[in-house]
């Protein structure tokens, strides 16, 4: 297998009703872009159907430079772990067009 | 005895998802009925205000509007003296029922159709009016002291230019510019179809309510109760305002459900930016598994016979 | 000549399909048409329910279970002496026949409205009680001997609260206490609109049916033979039933469409459970891509054509 | 003075999306609203279809396919020359701009109907034969002189068996093959709700078409001049070949819309796939963002008082 | 960037007729949350196009430790290999709270 | 936890026009199956929404071998990156039955 540049991916779950927040953040802290999928789902905070408003969690990933995932995670950490349904990580994945992320 | 079916959808999607049934929503289904709903309320109330001069509606919409923001000032003392509540979770379950629920008022719309009851035709203007003034007096009471940290920008974005508001309020000036003549065509979509898509609509909101029965159990019996005494409350103050206003018997009654129904779509979305750390559960347990289903079920049949009683 | 349009919608949607253009059902309306469909026909069969005394249709219930029962029972021999198919597939297989399908019996029954056909207007009954005793009957031929392997639990959650029963015998239960003047309200939604959202939901099934034309090739020439003739036998015995249950020649040639339609929604997911070794491309391929289209495309007017003659 | 609430809902939907309402649209919604229209225009048409003698229609088909070949070519110097855009840009925006929009066709269509003016109620048929040719020939500008590089196979695939295609001429043949009588009782569904469904998918369209302003931004101001000059131009065109195939003003006016309309379903998915190196920003911008709007609240009132005037 | 602790992401694809049994399982094995997707697709049974009941696909996530990842992995491989539509993997990601899952 | 067998994972995220062609091509090179799910999203090329058919962004997914991913990756690099709005990774996963694969 070819040798590739890395970056990080990271992933959060969060409930859609702060996804604009995130996303904003997200671009703010300095990545380049995101993708965005509806999930349903279940945790602490109990079951997610996704059937109507208030109950809709999206997955929001993002390719980015590890000082800019480091940003990121931090700042979710930070602003909102505590009020939210939030979970993030993150990976290692080798990439095409490096200069992109 | 002949049941009237609306409630009936409702009752039926909620012993489904009791009983665990398998039977979902689809998600884009439940929005597109909100939205046809939305519009369908608001064109017919554009058509009928366009009829109506500027000096007869003025007062009515000044006075629903301080229904809108007394009710939750009612509802805030009641939270945390009675139901030892904290002060963001008051605050947000105040601003919840000082809003406002549109299928509530579409049930309540379509009941007074089936018994022929004449109402000021361009109601749908209180609820546009009721939608925003509680959620702002909730979000004022949890910031009471320090209104620095809560973001507005974002905030007034979600709370005014919101879904229903665009909705209902767009639907008001569309039929308002159209008129009833040019609207007329529209009619076999909009309104002859009403009733079928409130059906289907009910049937979902029974499948959501019943599926947030465990927000319910974390509410605890004291918002079990206020989720039946506040509708009551509000009613009552519905009605007064109503005399005030000097509304008929079909408009008190529009305007008491109004006051009663509590939102579960507008003020969930802004309490979780403007007030995050108040519970979801507790004003989403009381609101639509409690106060939502009484109305249907319970509140609208008594506040018509109210208004019979004390204005027809 | 004139074409009756609802199967051609059927064959527009399996031509496209079959011809690979990019049109595509959005899954979402494939679910909302599937629920307005099961709400409408059960309403229906609701409101006439009501109008008829319990003795009166209670016999032909009992006849109807019985139909349930014993198609499995025929098709399973066929399907392992003549099909030479293992155990498990014959009786996923024939459980699908036993089961029944609710499009077809909803094209039946806007063909004998379209010829003003007079027929048993509780008839939606009839499919309520047969959707699910061929089921059960597939699931025991294929665990005889070791019926404690089976997840009892989640398969009658599955079965007895799979969404078309929920929907179908809800909208019964709807139909009948609101009864006829309360549901009339309700007419331009659930009935002017049927045809139309039944001749939308066929395009979609021509699509999907021919989409799963690979599950055909899997299921081989046995099983398109069998696909074709099993809707005949099952006809003939549905039509042996009405005649000992006393039904009109519309009521029996409804019963006969129902005992020789083939489940594809209820029963593949009972048989992903109960039976996961049986293979599903099988019992697809020939109730989804062969008897499906053959009942909408020759079975109904064929049935039509003998009640008429031995009833009528 | 009273406006027509059509055009209307496109203004709500895209001042709502300008103003950044969280108001969104169901993705399958949209879907499920353009298959309903598609689906209805050719219906109806095919029904008209089978009423008329095939020399009748034949030469006026001929002339719309010519029509629709002319237009690109018409176009594409005026974006080299003038508007110095690059060979691939120049001919996807010609294509674009040679097929059609179904939607404007369906407002021009309901214009007419709320005037009570005649035309030819076979001109479904126009807009299916214009869908196609426009595309070929942008997709031969674009490629003169080195055709081999054009995946023809899935293009070919993507052109002929396109969702709108198959739906319209599928709507078509249904229609043609059921007649008006077996068409009769789907009315109801597919022609009594059109002008509401419509009114929807406006709304629908005008989010959508605000929120490609950005596309627009990078077109810049030579081609958000072309979406306006461009229709004129084409429209003069449809009146020219209307005038050589005969046609009433209604007729008249309709080829003159369809001209004047830019693809901004077809056309893309064909053109990203024939021409990636076209910049789709480009052609969005002026296409949806210009044309589209332009054509809704200007252009439709416009072609039908020329129409008036020439022929009426 | 920050070392951070890690846990597991399995992700099971898998036909939607067995979404039910499959997060029941998945909750009983000591996981405290998973995220579900719809996709389509194809392999070796063909291709699932979800565009009605019995084509549908599910994407299931769980972040979880390695323990209970290797518990899903195993018990996936003994109860739906053999019968059913099923697709697995895992691998390692850097989390924010690993006390959560 | 177990040692298991790997494979890569390659994710594509693509607009949905060249959804037909890229899955097309990714089997063609040698997979043996993918998945697929509809995002929304953001990136140089702007905001797509998803509400609208040129709007449409897909997330396809490809467990193969290593070989097979350095096939597509190149791939997709030569043949689309160019013109499409597509964004590419790929990343080591254990697996079950890696045969499959
Ligand atoms: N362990 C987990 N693995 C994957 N997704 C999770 C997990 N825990 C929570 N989630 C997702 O995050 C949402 C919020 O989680 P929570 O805040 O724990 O209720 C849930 O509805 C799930 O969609
Ligand atoms: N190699 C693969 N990469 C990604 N997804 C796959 C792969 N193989 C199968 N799938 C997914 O798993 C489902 C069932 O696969 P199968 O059992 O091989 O037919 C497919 O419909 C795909 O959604
Ligand atoms: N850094 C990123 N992380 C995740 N997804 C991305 C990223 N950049 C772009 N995308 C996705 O790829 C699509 C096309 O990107 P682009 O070509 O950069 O406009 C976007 O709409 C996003 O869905
Ligand atoms: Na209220
Ligand atoms: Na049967
Ligand atoms: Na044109």
């Amino acid at each position: 297998m070819k040798t590739r540049a890395t970056r990080q991916l990271v992933v959060i779950i969060a409930e859609e009703a702060i996804e604009g927040l995130l996303t904003t953040d997200v671009m703010r802290l300095g990545a380049h872009g995101y993708s965005v999928c509806e999930v349903r789902g279940q945790g602490s905070r109990g079951s997610r159907s996704g059937e109507w408003e208030a109950a809709k969690t999206v997955r929001i990933e993002v390719l980015c430079s590890p000082e800019v995932a480091d940003a990121i995670l931090d700042h979710v950490l930070t602003h909102y772990f505590r009020h939210y349904a939030v979970v993030a990580y993150t990976f290692e994945v080798g990439v095409l067009r490096p200069e992109k992320f | 005895m002949a049941f009237d079916p609306v409630p009936l959808f409702f009752v039926l999607g909620f012993l489904a998802r009791l009983a665990r049934s398998d039977l979902k929503i689809p998600g884009q289904l439940y929005e597109a009925l909100s939205i046809y709903l939305l519009l369908a309320i608001g064109l017919k109330g554009g058509v009928e205000l366009a009829k109506e001069p500027f000096f007869e509606v003025a007062p009515k919409a000044g006075v629903t509007i301080l229904l809108g923001v007394l009710i939750p000032l009612v509802a805030f003392p009641i939270l945390t003296r009675l139901g030892r509540l904290p002060r963001p979770d008051a605050a947000s379950i105040a601003g919840h029922y000082g809003s406002v629920s549109a299928v509530t008022f579409a049930v309540a719309l379509d009941f007074l159709r089936a018994k022929n009851v004449p109402f000021e035709a361009y109601a749908p203007l209180f609820l546009v009016l009721l939608e925003i003034p509680g959620i702002i007096v909730g979000i004022l009471l949890a910031r009471m002291g320090n209104l620095q940290t809560v973001r507005w920008g974002p905030l007034a974005h979600e709370v005014l230019l919101g879904k229903s508001i665009v909705l209902l309020a767009g639907g008001l000036v569309v039929g308002w510019l159209a008129g009833p003549e040019k609207i007329a065509p529209l009619e076999p979509f909009y309104f002859v179809g009403f009733k079928g898509a409130l059906s289907l609509f009910l049937l979902e909101m029974g499948l959501v309510a019943a599926g947030q029965i465990d927000a319910l159990k974390r509410a605890g019996v004291f918002l079990t109760v206020f989720g039946v005494v506040m509708p009551l409350i509000s009613a009552t103050l519905g009605f007064i305002a109503a005399a005030i206003a000097g509304l008929s018997a079909g408009g008190a009654m529009l305007l008491a459900t109004l006051a009663a129904s509590a939102s579960y779509i507008a003020a969930p979305a802004a309490m979780r930016i403007a007030v995050p750390e108040a519970n979801p559960a507790l004003s989403i347990g009381a609101s639509l598994v409690v106060t939502f289903p009484f109305n249907i079920l319970v509140g609208i049949p008594l506040y018509y016979f109210v208004s019979q009683q004390i204005i027809g």
